[in-house]
Protein backbone atom coordinates (compact mmCIF):
# COMPACT_ATOMS: atom_id res chain seq x y z
CA UNK A 1 0.00 0.00 0.00
CA UNK A 2 1.40 3.41 -1.19
CA UNK A 3 1.46 5.82 2.39
CA UNK A 4 -1.89 8.05 1.54
CA UNK A 5 -0.56 10.94 3.48
CA UNK A 6 2.98 10.74 1.21
CA UNK A 7 2.22 13.90 -0.22
CA UNK A 8 1.78 15.75 2.79
CA UNK A 9 5.07 15.72 3.83
CA UNK A 10 6.65 19.19 2.97
CA UNK A 11 10.84 19.53 3.15
CA UNK A 12 12.02 22.15 5.19
CA UNK A 13 9.09 22.25 7.45
CA UNK A 14 9.68 22.93 10.76
CA UNK A 15 6.35 21.83 12.69
CA UNK A 16 3.76 19.00 12.55
CA UNK A 17 0.21 19.91 12.00
CA UNK A 18 -1.38 18.32 15.24
CA UNK A 19 -5.38 17.64 14.97
CA UNK A 20 -7.72 17.21 17.65
CA UNK A 21 -11.56 15.09 17.05
CA UNK A 22 -14.83 14.96 19.06
CA UNK A 23 -14.19 14.66 22.59
CA UNK A 24 -10.17 15.56 21.90
CA UNK A 25 -11.28 19.10 20.80
CA UNK A 26 -13.71 19.50 23.39
CA UNK A 27 -11.72 18.85 26.25
CA UNK A 28 -8.68 21.18 24.82
CA UNK A 29 -10.91 23.71 23.65
CA UNK A 30 -9.36 23.33 20.27
CA UNK A 31 -8.97 21.50 16.85
CA UNK A 32 -6.02 22.30 15.38
CA UNK A 33 -2.02 23.15 16.31
CA UNK A 34 1.37 23.51 14.34
CA UNK A 35 3.67 21.72 17.33
CA UNK A 36 7.38 22.74 16.32
CA UNK A 37 9.62 19.67 15.48
CA UNK A 38 13.20 19.88 14.23
CA UNK A 39 14.30 16.23 14.13
CA UNK A 40 12.11 13.14 14.17
CA UNK A 41 11.08 11.52 17.83
CA UNK A 42 9.03 8.32 18.28
CA UNK A 43 5.74 8.62 18.83
CA UNK A 44 5.66 8.29 21.98
CA UNK A 45 7.89 11.03 22.62
CA UNK A 46 5.83 13.55 20.53
CA UNK A 47 2.76 12.56 22.29
CA UNK A 48 5.00 13.00 25.74
CA UNK A 49 6.28 16.08 24.91
CA UNK A 50 2.94 17.33 23.86
CA UNK A 51 1.91 16.66 26.84
CA UNK A 52 4.61 18.18 29.11
CA UNK A 53 3.07 21.89 27.52
CA UNK A 54 0.66 21.30 30.39
CA UNK A 55 -3.03 22.82 29.89
CA UNK A 56 -4.84 21.64 28.32
CA UNK A 57 -2.51 19.44 26.48
CA UNK A 58 -1.86 17.17 29.50
CA UNK A 59 -5.82 16.41 29.84
CA UNK A 60 -5.14 13.82 26.41
CA UNK A 61 -4.49 10.06 27.22
CA UNK A 62 -1.05 9.04 27.76
CA UNK A 63 -1.48 6.15 24.77
CA UNK A 64 -3.94 7.62 22.39
CA UNK A 65 -5.19 6.72 19.60
CA UNK A 66 -2.98 8.41 16.51
CA UNK A 67 -2.75 8.44 12.86
CA UNK A 68 0.15 9.93 11.30
CA UNK A 69 -0.55 11.50 7.95
CA UNK A 70 -4.11 9.98 7.81
CA UNK A 71 -2.78 6.34 8.97
CA UNK A 72 -3.35 4.77 11.96
CA UNK A 73 0.07 4.16 13.43
CA UNK A 74 1.79 1.38 16.09
CA UNK A 75 3.68 2.39 18.96
CA UNK A 76 7.28 2.84 18.34
CA UNK A 77 6.20 5.00 15.36
CA UNK A 78 8.22 7.91 14.22
CA UNK A 79 7.21 11.36 13.83
CA UNK A 80 8.93 13.51 11.50
CA UNK A 81 8.71 17.61 10.68
CA UNK A 82 6.10 18.53 8.10
CA UNK A 83 3.79 15.00 9.13
CA UNK A 84 0.30 15.55 10.22
CA UNK A 85 -0.42 14.18 13.34
CA UNK A 86 -4.21 13.60 14.43
CA UNK A 87 -5.27 12.33 17.66
CA UNK A 88 -8.52 10.30 17.19
CA UNK A 89 -10.57 9.59 20.25
CA UNK A 90 -12.31 6.12 20.32
CA UNK A 91 -14.72 5.92 16.68
CA UNK A 92 -18.63 5.95 16.46
CA UNK A 93 -19.54 5.67 12.75
CA UNK A 94 -22.10 3.89 10.93
CA UNK B 1 -1.85 1.57 -8.95
CA UNK B 2 -1.56 -1.30 -12.00
CA UNK B 3 -4.04 -1.97 -14.76
CA UNK B 4 -5.73 -4.98 -13.01
CA UNK B 5 -6.46 -2.57 -9.72
CA UNK B 6 -7.84 0.17 -11.52
CA UNK B 7 -10.09 -1.66 -14.18
CA UNK B 8 -10.98 -3.67 -10.83
CA UNK B 9 -12.09 -0.55 -9.29
CA UNK B 10 -13.77 0.94 -12.31
CA UNK B 11 -17.17 0.76 -10.54
CA UNK B 12 -16.18 0.87 -6.84
CA UNK B 13 -17.88 4.32 -5.60
CA UNK B 14 -17.39 5.84 -1.96
CA UNK B 15 -17.94 9.23 -0.31
CA UNK B 16 -18.19 11.12 2.72
CA UNK B 17 -20.82 13.84 2.24
CA UNK B 18 -22.87 16.46 4.16
CA UNK B 19 -25.58 16.24 1.56
CA UNK B 20 -28.67 14.11 2.54
CA UNK B 21 -27.93 10.10 1.02
CA UNK B 22 -30.31 8.99 -1.54
CA UNK B 23 -30.39 5.25 -0.92
CA UNK B 24 -32.12 4.54 -4.35
CA UNK B 25 -29.19 6.44 -5.88
CA UNK B 26 -26.54 4.14 -4.15
CA UNK B 27 -28.76 0.94 -4.91
CA UNK B 28 -28.58 1.83 -8.47
CA UNK B 29 -25.00 1.84 -8.77
CA UNK B 30 -24.69 -1.71 -8.69
CA UNK B 31 -25.62 -4.92 -10.23
CA UNK B 32 -24.80 -6.45 -13.16
CA UNK B 33 -25.88 -9.16 -16.17
CA UNK B 34 -23.71 -11.81 -14.23
CA UNK B 35 -25.18 -10.86 -10.21
CA UNK B 36 -28.37 -12.88 -9.13
CA UNK B 37 -28.22 -11.11 -5.71
CA UNK B 38 -28.12 -7.03 -4.88
CA UNK B 39 -28.15 -6.17 -0.85
CA UNK B 40 -28.66 -2.56 0.38
CA UNK B 41 -27.76 -2.02 4.11
CA UNK B 42 -28.93 1.30 5.54
CA UNK B 43 -27.61 2.76 8.81
CA UNK B 44 -30.92 4.92 10.50
CA UNK B 45 -31.17 7.38 12.89
CA UNK B 46 -32.66 6.02 15.83
CA UNK B 47 -34.66 7.81 18.45
CA UNK B 48 -33.36 6.04 21.13
CA UNK B 49 -29.44 5.34 22.73
CA UNK B 50 -29.78 2.42 25.34
CA UNK B 51 -32.16 4.13 27.24
CA UNK B 52 -32.34 7.83 26.60
CA UNK B 53 -34.42 9.52 24.25
CA UNK B 54 -32.57 11.02 20.70
CA UNK B 55 -33.74 13.56 18.98
CA UNK B 56 -30.91 14.55 16.75
CA UNK B 57 -27.22 13.34 16.20
CA UNK B 58 -24.45 15.04 14.72
CA UNK B 59 -21.53 12.95 12.88
CA UNK B 60 -17.91 14.18 12.78
CA UNK B 61 -15.20 13.18 10.70
CA UNK B 62 -11.35 13.45 9.72
CA UNK B 63 -12.34 14.03 6.30
CA UNK B 64 -8.95 13.83 4.85
CA UNK B 65 -8.61 10.48 6.05
CA UNK B 66 -12.25 9.17 6.31
CA UNK B 67 -12.37 9.78 2.27
CA UNK B 68 -9.26 7.19 1.91
CA UNK B 69 -10.46 4.54 4.38
CA UNK B 70 -13.53 4.43 3.25
CA UNK B 71 -12.44 3.59 -0.09
CA UNK B 72 -10.10 0.89 1.00
CA UNK B 73 -12.49 -0.38 3.25
CA UNK B 74 -14.75 -0.74 -0.23
CA UNK B 75 -11.87 -2.39 -2.23
CA UNK B 76 -11.58 -4.57 0.68
CA UNK B 77 -15.37 -5.36 0.66
CA UNK B 78 -15.16 -5.70 -3.51
CA UNK B 79 -12.40 -8.88 -2.58
CA UNK B 80 -14.82 -10.78 -0.91
CA UNK B 81 -17.38 -9.96 -2.98
CA UNK B 82 -15.84 -11.21 -5.61
CA UNK B 83 -17.21 -8.13 -7.37
CA UNK B 84 -16.14 -4.52 -7.81
CA UNK B 85 -20.41 -3.88 -7.53
CA UNK B 86 -19.44 -1.89 -4.18
CA UNK B 87 -21.11 1.46 -3.55
CA UNK B 88 -20.58 3.23 0.38
CA UNK B 89 -22.00 6.72 1.13
CA UNK B 90 -21.32 8.02 4.56
CA UNK B 91 -22.90 11.03 5.96
CA UNK B 92 -21.41 13.55 8.61
CA UNK B 93 -23.12 16.55 9.85
CA UNK B 94 -26.21 17.11 11.37
CA UNK B 95 -29.19 14.53 10.94
CA UNK B 96 -32.45 14.17 12.10
CA UNK B 97 -34.29 10.84 13.44
CA UNK B 98 -34.94 8.84 10.29
CA UNK B 99 -32.42 10.58 8.48
CA UNK B 100 -29.74 7.81 6.37
CA UNK B 101 -26.42 7.98 7.97
CA UNK B 102 -24.52 5.28 5.70
CA UNK B 103 -25.71 3.40 2.98
CA UNK B 104 -23.78 0.38 1.58
CA UNK B 105 -25.02 -1.53 -1.64
CA UNK B 106 -23.27 -4.55 -3.06
CA UNK B 107 -23.89 -7.44 -5.99
CA UNK B 108 -22.47 -10.64 -6.70
CA UNK B 109 -23.49 -13.46 -8.69
CA UNK B 110 -24.70 -15.38 -5.67
CA UNK B 111 -26.10 -14.18 -1.79
CA UNK B 112 -23.40 -15.84 0.53
CA UNK B 113 -21.12 -13.26 -0.74
CA UNK B 114 -23.44 -9.88 -0.74
CA UNK B 115 -24.74 -11.35 2.92
CA UNK B 116 -20.44 -11.87 4.09
CA UNK B 117 -19.18 -8.58 2.21
CA UNK B 118 -22.50 -5.74 2.99
CA UNK B 119 -21.54 -7.18 6.15
CA UNK B 120 -18.30 -7.04 6.48
CA UNK B 121 -18.48 -3.38 5.56
CA UNK B 122 -20.42 -2.05 8.18
CA UNK B 123 -18.27 -3.57 10.69
CA UNK B 124 -15.24 -2.48 9.48
CA UNK B 125 -16.52 0.98 9.20
CA UNK B 126 -17.39 1.35 12.85
CA UNK B 127 -13.72 -0.17 13.57
CA UNK B 128 -11.79 1.93 11.36
CA UNK B 129 -13.42 4.91 9.72
CA UNK B 130 -12.62 8.38 11.30
CA UNK B 131 -16.07 9.23 12.29
CA UNK B 132 -17.88 10.74 15.70
CA UNK B 133 -20.99 11.09 16.99
CA UNK B 134 -22.94 13.08 19.41
CA UNK B 135 -26.12 12.69 20.53
CA UNK B 136 -28.63 15.28 21.41
CA UNK B 137 -31.28 14.44 23.53
CA UNK B 138 -34.57 15.53 24.47
CA UNK B 139 -33.80 17.14 27.54
CA UNK B 140 -31.59 19.62 25.68
CA UNK B 141 -27.80 18.18 26.28
CA UNK B 142 -25.69 16.18 24.08
CA UNK B 143 -22.24 13.89 24.35
CA UNK B 144 -20.13 12.21 21.89
CA UNK B 145 -20.91 7.88 21.44
CA UNK B 146 -18.40 6.34 23.41
CA UNK B 147 -17.80 4.28 19.99
CA UNK B 148 -14.49 2.17 20.30
CA UNK B 149 -10.80 2.65 19.50
CA UNK B 150 -9.72 3.29 16.09
CA UNK B 151 -8.02 0.22 14.52
CA UNK B 152 -5.51 0.11 11.37
CA UNK B 153 -6.31 -1.91 7.93
CA UNK C 1 -55.08 -15.43 15.77
CA UNK C 2 -55.36 -13.89 18.96
CA UNK C 3 -55.32 -9.80 19.34
CA UNK C 4 -51.07 -10.10 20.42
CA UNK C 5 -50.69 -11.83 17.20
CA UNK C 6 -53.09 -9.38 15.27
CA UNK C 7 -51.14 -6.22 16.63
CA UNK C 8 -47.88 -7.52 16.02
CA UNK C 9 -49.06 -8.39 11.80
CA UNK C 10 -49.93 -5.29 11.33
CA UNK C 11 -46.91 -4.05 9.31
CA UNK C 12 -45.88 -7.74 8.15
CA UNK C 13 -46.30 -7.47 4.20
CA UNK C 14 -46.16 -10.43 2.09
CA UNK C 15 -47.27 -10.78 -1.94
CA UNK C 16 -47.04 -13.32 -5.18
CA UNK C 17 -47.63 -11.29 -8.16
CA UNK C 18 -47.45 -11.97 -11.42
CA UNK C 19 -46.22 -7.66 -11.80
CA UNK C 20 -42.50 -6.49 -11.56
CA UNK C 21 -41.63 -5.79 -8.26
CA UNK C 22 -40.79 -1.97 -7.42
CA UNK C 23 -37.87 -2.32 -4.74
CA UNK C 24 -38.20 0.88 -3.34
CA UNK C 25 -42.05 0.62 -2.49
CA UNK C 26 -40.70 -2.41 -0.73
CA UNK C 27 -38.33 -0.61 1.13
CA UNK C 28 -40.35 1.80 2.20
CA UNK C 29 -43.14 -0.56 3.84
CA UNK C 30 -40.15 -1.00 6.37
CA UNK C 31 -38.41 1.43 9.00
CA UNK C 32 -39.91 2.66 12.32
CA UNK C 33 -38.48 5.68 14.20
CA UNK C 34 -36.97 3.05 17.07
CA UNK C 35 -34.91 1.15 13.90
CA UNK C 36 -31.20 1.85 13.36
CA UNK C 37 -30.49 -0.50 10.29
CA UNK C 38 -32.60 -1.31 7.24
CA UNK C 39 -31.76 -4.34 4.98
CA UNK C 40 -32.92 -4.43 1.58
CA UNK C 41 -32.27 -8.03 -0.46
CA UNK C 42 -32.97 -8.08 -4.08
CA UNK C 43 -32.85 -11.65 -6.17
CA UNK C 44 -32.49 -10.71 -9.95
CA UNK C 45 -32.41 -13.05 -13.25
CA UNK C 46 -28.69 -13.58 -14.02
CA UNK C 47 -27.17 -14.24 -17.46
CA UNK C 48 -26.08 -17.73 -16.65
CA UNK C 49 -26.53 -20.96 -14.55
CA UNK C 50 -23.53 -22.60 -13.87
CA UNK C 51 -22.07 -22.41 -17.07
CA UNK C 52 -25.03 -22.37 -19.22
CA UNK C 53 -26.21 -18.44 -21.00
CA UNK C 54 -29.82 -18.15 -19.84
CA UNK C 55 -31.60 -15.13 -21.61
CA UNK C 56 -35.40 -15.85 -19.97
CA UNK C 57 -37.15 -17.18 -16.15
CA UNK C 58 -40.23 -18.60 -16.32
CA UNK C 59 -41.33 -18.32 -12.28
CA UNK C 60 -44.45 -21.07 -11.64
CA UNK C 61 -46.37 -21.39 -8.39
CA UNK C 62 -48.65 -23.12 -6.57
CA UNK C 63 -49.97 -19.63 -5.64
CA UNK C 64 -53.01 -20.53 -2.95
CA UNK C 65 -50.50 -22.61 -1.14
CA UNK C 66 -47.33 -19.48 -2.27
CA UNK C 67 -49.45 -17.11 -0.77
CA UNK C 68 -49.80 -18.41 2.86
CA UNK C 69 -46.45 -19.49 3.18
CA UNK C 70 -44.78 -16.38 2.42
CA UNK C 71 -47.22 -15.00 4.82
CA UNK C 72 -45.74 -17.84 7.18
CA UNK C 73 -42.33 -16.75 6.21
CA UNK C 74 -42.86 -13.20 7.19
CA UNK C 75 -44.40 -13.97 10.25
CA UNK C 76 -41.37 -16.58 11.56
CA UNK C 77 -39.11 -13.90 10.20
CA UNK C 78 -40.54 -10.86 12.08
CA UNK C 79 -40.22 -12.84 15.47
CA UNK C 80 -36.40 -13.59 14.39
CA UNK C 81 -35.70 -9.56 13.70
CA UNK C 82 -37.81 -9.22 17.04
CA UNK C 83 -39.82 -6.07 15.08
CA UNK C 84 -42.50 -6.42 12.52
CA UNK C 85 -41.00 -4.56 9.77
CA UNK C 86 -40.78 -7.33 7.22
CA UNK C 87 -41.86 -6.69 3.58
CA UNK C 88 -41.42 -9.67 0.97
CA UNK C 89 -42.63 -9.83 -2.68
CA UNK C 90 -41.98 -12.69 -4.88
CA UNK C 91 -42.77 -12.85 -8.90
CA UNK C 92 -44.09 -15.39 -10.75
CA UNK C 93 -44.44 -15.35 -14.62
CA UNK C 94 -41.53 -14.92 -17.55
CA UNK C 95 -38.94 -12.45 -15.95
CA UNK C 96 -35.99 -10.98 -18.20
CA UNK C 97 -32.47 -10.75 -17.03
CA UNK C 98 -32.33 -8.04 -14.51
CA UNK C 99 -35.47 -9.11 -13.38
CA UNK C 100 -36.25 -8.64 -9.93
CA UNK C 101 -37.58 -12.13 -8.79
CA UNK C 102 -37.80 -11.32 -5.33
CA UNK C 103 -37.75 -8.64 -3.24
CA UNK C 104 -37.08 -8.82 1.29
CA UNK C 105 -37.05 -5.54 3.61
CA UNK C 106 -36.75 -5.50 6.80
CA UNK C 107 -35.79 -3.26 9.46
CA UNK C 108 -34.72 -3.18 13.36
CA UNK C 109 -32.96 -1.68 15.89
CA UNK C 110 -30.23 -3.22 15.44
CA UNK C 111 -28.18 -4.31 12.19
CA UNK C 112 -27.60 -8.35 13.31
CA UNK C 113 -31.19 -9.05 13.90
CA UNK C 114 -31.71 -7.59 10.20
CA UNK C 115 -28.93 -9.13 8.90
CA UNK C 116 -29.68 -13.00 10.14
CA UNK C 117 -33.34 -12.54 9.60
CA UNK C 118 -32.71 -11.12 5.78
CA UNK C 119 -30.96 -14.41 5.40
CA UNK C 120 -33.85 -16.24 7.00
CA UNK C 121 -36.17 -15.17 5.09
CA UNK C 122 -34.21 -16.15 1.64
CA UNK C 123 -33.18 -19.37 2.68
CA UNK C 124 -36.41 -20.42 4.00
CA UNK C 125 -37.62 -19.08 0.58
CA UNK C 126 -35.58 -21.81 -1.19
CA UNK C 127 -36.81 -24.25 0.40
CA UNK C 128 -40.66 -24.26 1.60
CA UNK C 129 -41.86 -21.63 -1.31
CA UNK C 130 -43.54 -23.66 -3.70
CA UNK C 131 -42.36 -21.75 -6.95
CA UNK C 132 -40.41 -23.35 -9.71
CA UNK C 133 -37.69 -21.84 -12.43
CA UNK C 134 -37.69 -22.75 -15.81
CA UNK C 135 -34.82 -21.55 -17.49
CA UNK C 136 -34.72 -20.70 -20.77
CA UNK C 137 -31.26 -20.90 -22.66
CA UNK C 138 -29.99 -18.68 -25.48
CA UNK C 139 -29.91 -22.12 -28.23
CA UNK C 140 -33.53 -21.71 -27.56
CA UNK C 141 -34.07 -24.94 -24.66
CA UNK C 142 -35.30 -24.61 -21.35
CA UNK C 143 -35.49 -26.82 -18.60
CA UNK C 144 -36.46 -26.56 -14.81
CA UNK C 145 -33.95 -25.91 -11.98
CA UNK C 146 -32.97 -28.59 -10.31
CA UNK C 147 -34.32 -26.91 -6.90
CA UNK C 148 -34.32 -28.67 -3.78
CA UNK C 149 -36.91 -30.90 -1.74
CA UNK C 150 -39.26 -29.08 -0.41
CA UNK C 151 -40.01 -28.91 3.10
CA UNK C 152 -42.69 -27.81 5.60
CA UNK C 153 -42.60 -25.38 8.66
CA UNK D 1 -51.41 -23.32 13.66
CA UNK D 2 -54.75 -23.52 12.22
CA UNK D 3 -54.62 -25.63 9.28
CA UNK D 4 -54.66 -23.06 6.43
CA UNK D 5 -57.04 -25.51 3.82
CA UNK D 6 -59.19 -26.50 6.61
CA UNK D 7 -62.07 -24.59 4.69
CA UNK D 8 -61.07 -26.58 1.14
CA UNK D 9 -62.79 -29.41 3.19
CA UNK D 10 -66.40 -30.26 1.39
CA UNK D 11 -68.47 -32.25 3.15
CA UNK D 12 -70.03 -34.89 0.93
CA UNK D 13 -67.63 -34.60 -2.14
CA UNK D 14 -66.39 -38.11 -2.94
CA UNK D 15 -63.07 -37.10 -5.16
CA UNK D 16 -59.87 -35.62 -4.73
CA UNK D 17 -58.68 -32.59 -6.56
CA UNK D 18 -55.23 -33.84 -7.49
CA UNK D 19 -52.65 -31.11 -8.51
CA UNK D 20 -48.87 -31.45 -10.53
CA UNK D 21 -46.70 -28.91 -11.21
CA UNK D 22 -43.87 -27.70 -13.17
CA UNK D 23 -41.50 -30.99 -13.87
CA UNK D 24 -44.57 -33.08 -12.98
CA UNK D 25 -47.51 -31.37 -14.72
CA UNK D 26 -45.15 -31.55 -17.90
CA UNK D 27 -44.24 -35.13 -17.00
CA UNK D 28 -47.91 -36.69 -16.99
CA UNK D 29 -49.20 -34.19 -19.62
CA UNK D 30 -51.83 -32.73 -17.11
CA UNK D 31 -52.00 -30.17 -14.43
CA UNK D 32 -54.75 -31.17 -12.60
CA UNK D 33 -57.42 -34.15 -12.07
CA UNK D 34 -60.31 -34.98 -9.79
CA UNK D 35 -59.48 -38.59 -8.55
CA UNK D 36 -62.84 -40.06 -7.22
CA UNK D 37 -62.06 -41.08 -3.59
CA UNK D 38 -65.13 -42.86 -1.28
CA UNK D 39 -63.18 -43.34 1.86
CA UNK D 40 -60.07 -42.07 3.73
CA UNK D 41 -56.62 -43.51 2.70
CA UNK D 42 -52.97 -43.16 3.52
CA UNK D 43 -50.76 -40.91 2.04
CA UNK D 44 -48.78 -43.93 0.63
CA UNK D 45 -51.98 -45.38 -0.40
CA UNK D 46 -53.21 -42.68 -2.24
CA UNK D 47 -50.06 -42.20 -4.30
CA UNK D 48 -49.78 -45.64 -5.05
CA UNK D 49 -53.60 -46.19 -5.95
CA UNK D 50 -52.56 -43.36 -8.64
CA UNK D 51 -49.29 -45.03 -10.00
CA UNK D 52 -51.75 -48.14 -10.50
CA UNK D 53 -53.77 -46.30 -12.88
CA UNK D 54 -50.70 -46.66 -14.90
CA UNK D 55 -49.80 -44.12 -17.98
CA UNK D 56 -49.48 -41.71 -17.54
CA UNK D 57 -49.77 -41.40 -13.72
CA UNK D 58 -46.68 -44.04 -13.27
CA UNK D 59 -44.50 -41.87 -14.44
CA UNK D 60 -44.71 -39.83 -10.51
CA UNK D 61 -41.96 -41.15 -8.04
CA UNK D 62 -42.91 -43.55 -5.44
CA UNK D 63 -42.12 -41.35 -2.44
CA UNK D 64 -43.06 -37.91 -3.81
CA UNK D 65 -43.35 -34.61 -1.87
CA UNK D 66 -46.96 -33.99 -1.50
CA UNK D 67 -48.98 -31.20 0.31
CA UNK D 68 -52.54 -32.02 1.21
CA UNK D 69 -54.85 -28.83 1.97
CA UNK D 70 -51.98 -26.71 1.18
CA UNK D 71 -49.58 -28.11 3.37
CA UNK D 72 -46.86 -30.18 3.26
CA UNK D 73 -47.19 -33.44 4.96
CA UNK D 74 -45.35 -36.17 6.24
CA UNK D 75 -45.97 -40.48 5.55
CA UNK D 76 -48.32 -41.66 6.87
CA UNK D 77 -50.80 -38.62 6.60
CA UNK D 78 -54.31 -38.98 5.91
CA UNK D 79 -55.85 -38.17 2.53
CA UNK D 80 -59.97 -37.63 2.68
CA UNK D 81 -62.66 -37.51 0.12
CA UNK D 82 -62.52 -33.61 -0.50
CA UNK D 83 -59.32 -32.46 0.16
CA UNK D 84 -56.90 -31.11 -2.41
CA UNK D 85 -53.44 -33.02 -2.96
CA UNK D 86 -50.75 -31.82 -4.90
CA UNK D 87 -47.32 -33.33 -6.48
CA UNK D 88 -44.79 -30.84 -5.35
CA UNK D 89 -41.54 -31.50 -7.88
CA UNK D 90 -37.92 -29.88 -5.89
CA UNK D 91 -38.66 -26.12 -5.39
CA UNK D 92 -36.57 -23.49 -7.09
CA UNK D 93 -37.89 -20.10 -5.60
CA UNK D 94 -36.13 -16.86 -4.79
Amino acid sequence: MTPRGAFLYRPGMDSVRTLFFARYRDLLGLGEIDIPLAAPLSLEQFVGALRARGEPFDRLPRDPAVAVNREVVRPGSTVKPGDEVAFLPPVAGG
Amino acid sequence: MDQATEGMASMIHSRITSSPIDPQAVLSRVGAASDGAVLLFLGVVRDHADARAVDSLEYEAYVEMAEPVLRELAEETAVRLGTDRVAVEHRIGSLAIGEVSVAIAVSSPHRAESYEASRYMIEEIKRRLPIWKREGYVDGSRAWVAGTPVEGP
